[in-house]
């Protein structure tokens, strides 16, 4: 049960119930009026997620992960690893592909699958080699003049013993200056969770879309529940007041796009969503593309001193 | 300890126990004692000793007003943007309603924002300078703090000064959500500039800084000063030890300790950071 | 192994137990046993897996020439400066002259010195080259390897071309006392104006990189591979095990070690040494 | 014993004699007559240093340090730490400093005093944090535009296991390269030992000067006999090959300049070599600073290209 949505559990029932029928009686009316009825629920449930059960998609076990993105949307993947410091983290990649035939750098925070995967990624939760492998493959992006695409997914940076004495923070706001100062189009993509300025350090980019489903937040429901309320048990009040959905992140003008996915979630479709990122990439891309690169400075400038602008 | 004020102190038990509440209307006579080693100080003596424990070297907590005066020539320092106030973009409301709270931390404080910004004079040398206050919200930052923090360093920019930010903080103002995020990023967009001029900024980090502003403005700076004894970080020392079941080791996230992970500059005693920014401040004008 | 090769092997049983000093001159059907796991190959087969032992993947040295014919298409690379020699600048001698070293090496390798440059194409790409020849005074870098390395630098950046360096070295020559230590130095300076240019620069560190190339110019490089279980490091293990007394963690400076410490982009089989350099080459042309 | 050079006990033993002489009898003829004695005997001795005697000068426990020199040379030295990744390593010292009422970045091996001192100074082994802070503070000075002095007095890059673990040939040669790039002016100055690539990241400069007795080696001479010789007995031997001293270096055009000491060494007046080193610094300095951008790198170009040159 632990990797089931909870509030798409009277859906899986249903369509439980109608397979049996139909396997047992084949397809009748009644099959189609149940199918019907699901369709309508499907909908009700969907299309009235509140804030909290939107956290529960962008976080959910089976959401395509970043490299399953990138191995459909992009060509040649060609992973390069290592900080050239410390070391080489797993909970963010990177590398050189191809998008529509011409060359992009691809840096991407990794969740797993299943347990050890998810503990050799950790959960997407990367240490400070993670942020400045990244910023080397940002130069290495800004030396060849070949835009950067970023998939953001990460509960937020890791908090940890060690990650702190290699300055978690310096490499999180280095990361953040150094993707505005560049030369280069840059665009974000946020495909599932969002996390804080752990998200932000790759995320600081020309364009950012999110996913239909993904999430964008200064700290986690929880986190700002045991806070602010001192009781974890406000988390969905807090996922709902933190206003952390893409939706509102388009109205906040924080983002610069949705990207679609299926009514019940990436997962249902995810060659499909794959396209679909891929089309407003390369719709962002020409637009970025074509830009001399003074106005595309003026717009970054611009885009970045407008936010809570008074 | 001189007689009459041991008598004072005899006659008034009653004394408040932290000076996390200090505000200037304490009288001078008043006993305080060290939210560290517990010992008794005239409060005259702690003032003038810049509300550095004489006893166990504690460095109480200043407020942005007594900061920028311990810091700035008397009498230079000229605030910009003093109006500037944090409205309640969300309509956040947790036990309280972001509006109630800042109209709380207002009257607490008698700021409009957790920091103040301004150009003010150190040995002399003029200074792009924002200063921030713990007591308001925690330090957090917010839209009102982002804006604050990015027109100084552009009047930095125009005028071609150096810049001092002194740090005090628990991160992002979490009632502003994904805005108050973003101010990490606005604010290091603006720092980019300001460090493409070759100007130089210097980031002072006093207790606590932690969160967003350690990840952002704090160490985009050119020379990073960490306060004894004080506490920086990206993550709380609580959500570190819920994560990874450790114990944390000694001096953890402390000044010091920082030093030794080559993450700041110098640790600086309260006692010496204006004589230490002004011998930077020589430095920047001797080039 | 079919029954004529191994008939022929029961026949000439006193075959070379090494190929460390393999030419090219070895017959074809000659027996040869894998310097790591001891299995006898039939030394075509070995030729054709490009020195890759197929029992257990040890890549065996190569020569420079005999990687160059792996890596470029075949007949395209055109070598530069090929009568450029070491010359015995300080009159250096240990038990034996440099002088006499130097004509010994060029002997037993047939090469001038222990670098090979030129122009070359690798999967139809044009590529400024550089490979080190270990059999050479163990791929030493002397002024002439500096020089030549220079020029070819140099000669990319006229004609915009990627460089792609392949190392292998025990360091610097100490026969050419300091001149050699600063053709660190020479060479990255070179490279320093080539990478202004925004050219790709990729090396390649083969069995063993050390010394003073690791220091210079193959760290220097836009994307560096290894290839697989090559030793590659600073200091040898040895100099560390005398300072230290330390017992060295298992497969210390090994590639897969350096991958793990983030020192490498990646570890390359051999056999895939060449799709992989078209790939990035592929990259660098479709930007 | 340890801390004598033995070349020099003779010298130490006459002027035992003459103070016995002199506090029994007063100066006399005697005494006047064996102090003249004593001048030749030294000049005897040090002006036929082998180049194996200059090593253990080099070398000498007594000579003074980095940061004896920079506290005579330099006015208000203000060290800055850390490299902002890993460490701050006290084998490298470095911050801003007076010299002759201008602001300089100087950056220093630091070899200690004792035990206690030098396995804290690691015998001015650095470690790669320690190259990362020099190319910290390097990046500092290029952006407030002020010259580089370095003081380059190592045996070498440390050779630990730590040290390969955290990059100490990616350390090194990122130090040459940055160092190489610089639009600022760079004078190094080798006021001991100048051990190989670990003392190359700092010495990578426009200027190059050496104290008389200073020596700089691919290699120490121990490893070289160790390596060629196969027999540390030829040490001596490797010293002379090895060509390191710095009338050596001058006569390969390697360095720009030699400052002289003492005859008998730096130790006997840390003082006058101060004054000395400050004196060639501020003609080289003066030179540098009045060239145009241009020139410094034209010049810069022509000096590390012709190194070997055939
Ligand atoms: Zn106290
Ligand atoms: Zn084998």
């Amino acid at each position: 049960m632990e990797d089931k949505l909870i509030f798409e559990l009277p859906l899986l029932e249903m369509e439980e119930k109608i397979r049996l029928l139909i396997e047992k009686e084949g397809e009748s009316r009644d099959t189609a009026k149940l199918t019907q009825l699901l369709k309508k629920k499907e909908k009700e449930i969907y299309e009235n997620l509140t804030p909290w059960q939107v956290v529960q998609l962008a976080r959910y076990q089976g959401r395509p992960r970043s490299l399953d993105y990138i191995n459909i949307i992009f060509e040649n993947f060609l992973e390069l690893h290592g900080d050239r410091r410390f070391g080489d983290d797993p909970a963010m990649v990177g590398g050189l592909a191809f998008f529509n035939k011409r060359t992009v750098m691809v840096i991407a925070q990794q969740k797993g699958r299943g347990v050890d995967d998810n503990l050799f990624r950790r959960f997407a939760m990367p240490n400070p080699e993670g942020y400045r492998k990244a910023q080397r493959l940002m130069k290495l992006a800004e030396k060849m003049n070949i835009p950067i695409i970023t998939l953001v997914d990460t509960p937020g940076a890791y908090p940890g013993i060690e990650s702190e004495e290699r300055g978690q923070a310096e490499a999180i706001s280095q990361s953040i200056s150094l993707m505005l100062s560049l030369k280069i189009p840059t665009i974000a993509i946020v495909i599932g969770e969002g996390g804080s300025g752990g998200a932000l350090a790759i995320a600081s980019a020309d364009k950012i879309l999110m996913l239909k489903y993904a999430i964008f937040s200064v700290i986690s429901p929880e986190g700002c529940a045991a806070i602010l309320w001192k009781d974890e048990k406000y988390t969905e009040k807090a996922a709902g007041e933190l206003k952390l959905t893409a939706r509102d992140l388009l109205k906040l003008k924080i983002i610069d796009g949705i990207i679609e996915e299926p009514l019940r979630g990436a997962h249902y479709n995810p060659g499909q969503v794959a396209r679909n990122i891929s089309d407003s990439l390369n719709h962002q891309l020409e637009l970025l593309r074509n830009l001399p690169a003074d106005t595309l400075k003026q717009l970054r400038k611009e885009k970045y001193l407008k936010i809570g602008k008074i | 300890m001189n007689l009459l004020n041991r008598l004072n102190w005899l006659r008034k038990p009653k004394v408040k126990t932290g000076i996390t509440d200090y505000t200037s209307t304490v009288p001078d006579n008043i006993w305080i004692k060290c939210e560290s080693c517990q010992t008794l100080i005239y409060n005259n003596d702690l003032i003038e000793n810049l509300k550095v424990c004489p006893h166990c070297n504690h460095h109480h907590r200043l407020t942005a007003r007594e900061q920028i005066s311990q810091i700035c020539d008397p009498g230079t320092f000229y605030e910009e943007d003093a109006s500037l106030s944090s409205r309640d973009t969300l309509g956040f409301k947790d036990t309280q309603s972001y509006v109630v709270k800042l109209k709380e931390a207002k009257k607490k404080t008698g700021l409009s924002e957790a920091v103040i910004t301004g150009i003010g004079q150190i040995g002399s040398y003029r200074v792009g300078m924002a200063v921030m206050d713990f007591n308001f919200l925690g330090g957090s930052m917010g839209s009102v703090m982002g804006e604050k923090l990015v027109r100084i360093i552009y009047k930095a920019i125009k005028e071609e000064l150096p810049l001092i930010i002194i740090c005090a903080s628990g991160g992002a103002r979490m009632q502003e959500g994904i805005l108050s995020l973003f101010q990490m990023a606005k604010i290091n967009y603006a720092l980019n500039e300001f460090s493409s001029k070759s100007l130089l900024f210097i980031s002072v980090l006093t207790n606590p800084t932690t969160g967003g502003v350690t990840a952002s403005f704090a160490y985009a700076a050119d020379i990073v000063l960490a306060e004894e004894g004080a506490l920086i970080g990206f993550a709380g020392p609580r959500v570190i030890e819920q994560t990874t079941k450790l114990k944390l080791p000694e001096g953890f996230q402390r000044a010091n300790f920082l030093l030794d992970k080559g993450m700041v500059d110098r640790v600086v005693n309260r006692k010496s950071l204006k004589s230490t920014l002004i011998s930077i401040l020589e430095f920047n004008y001797g080039r």
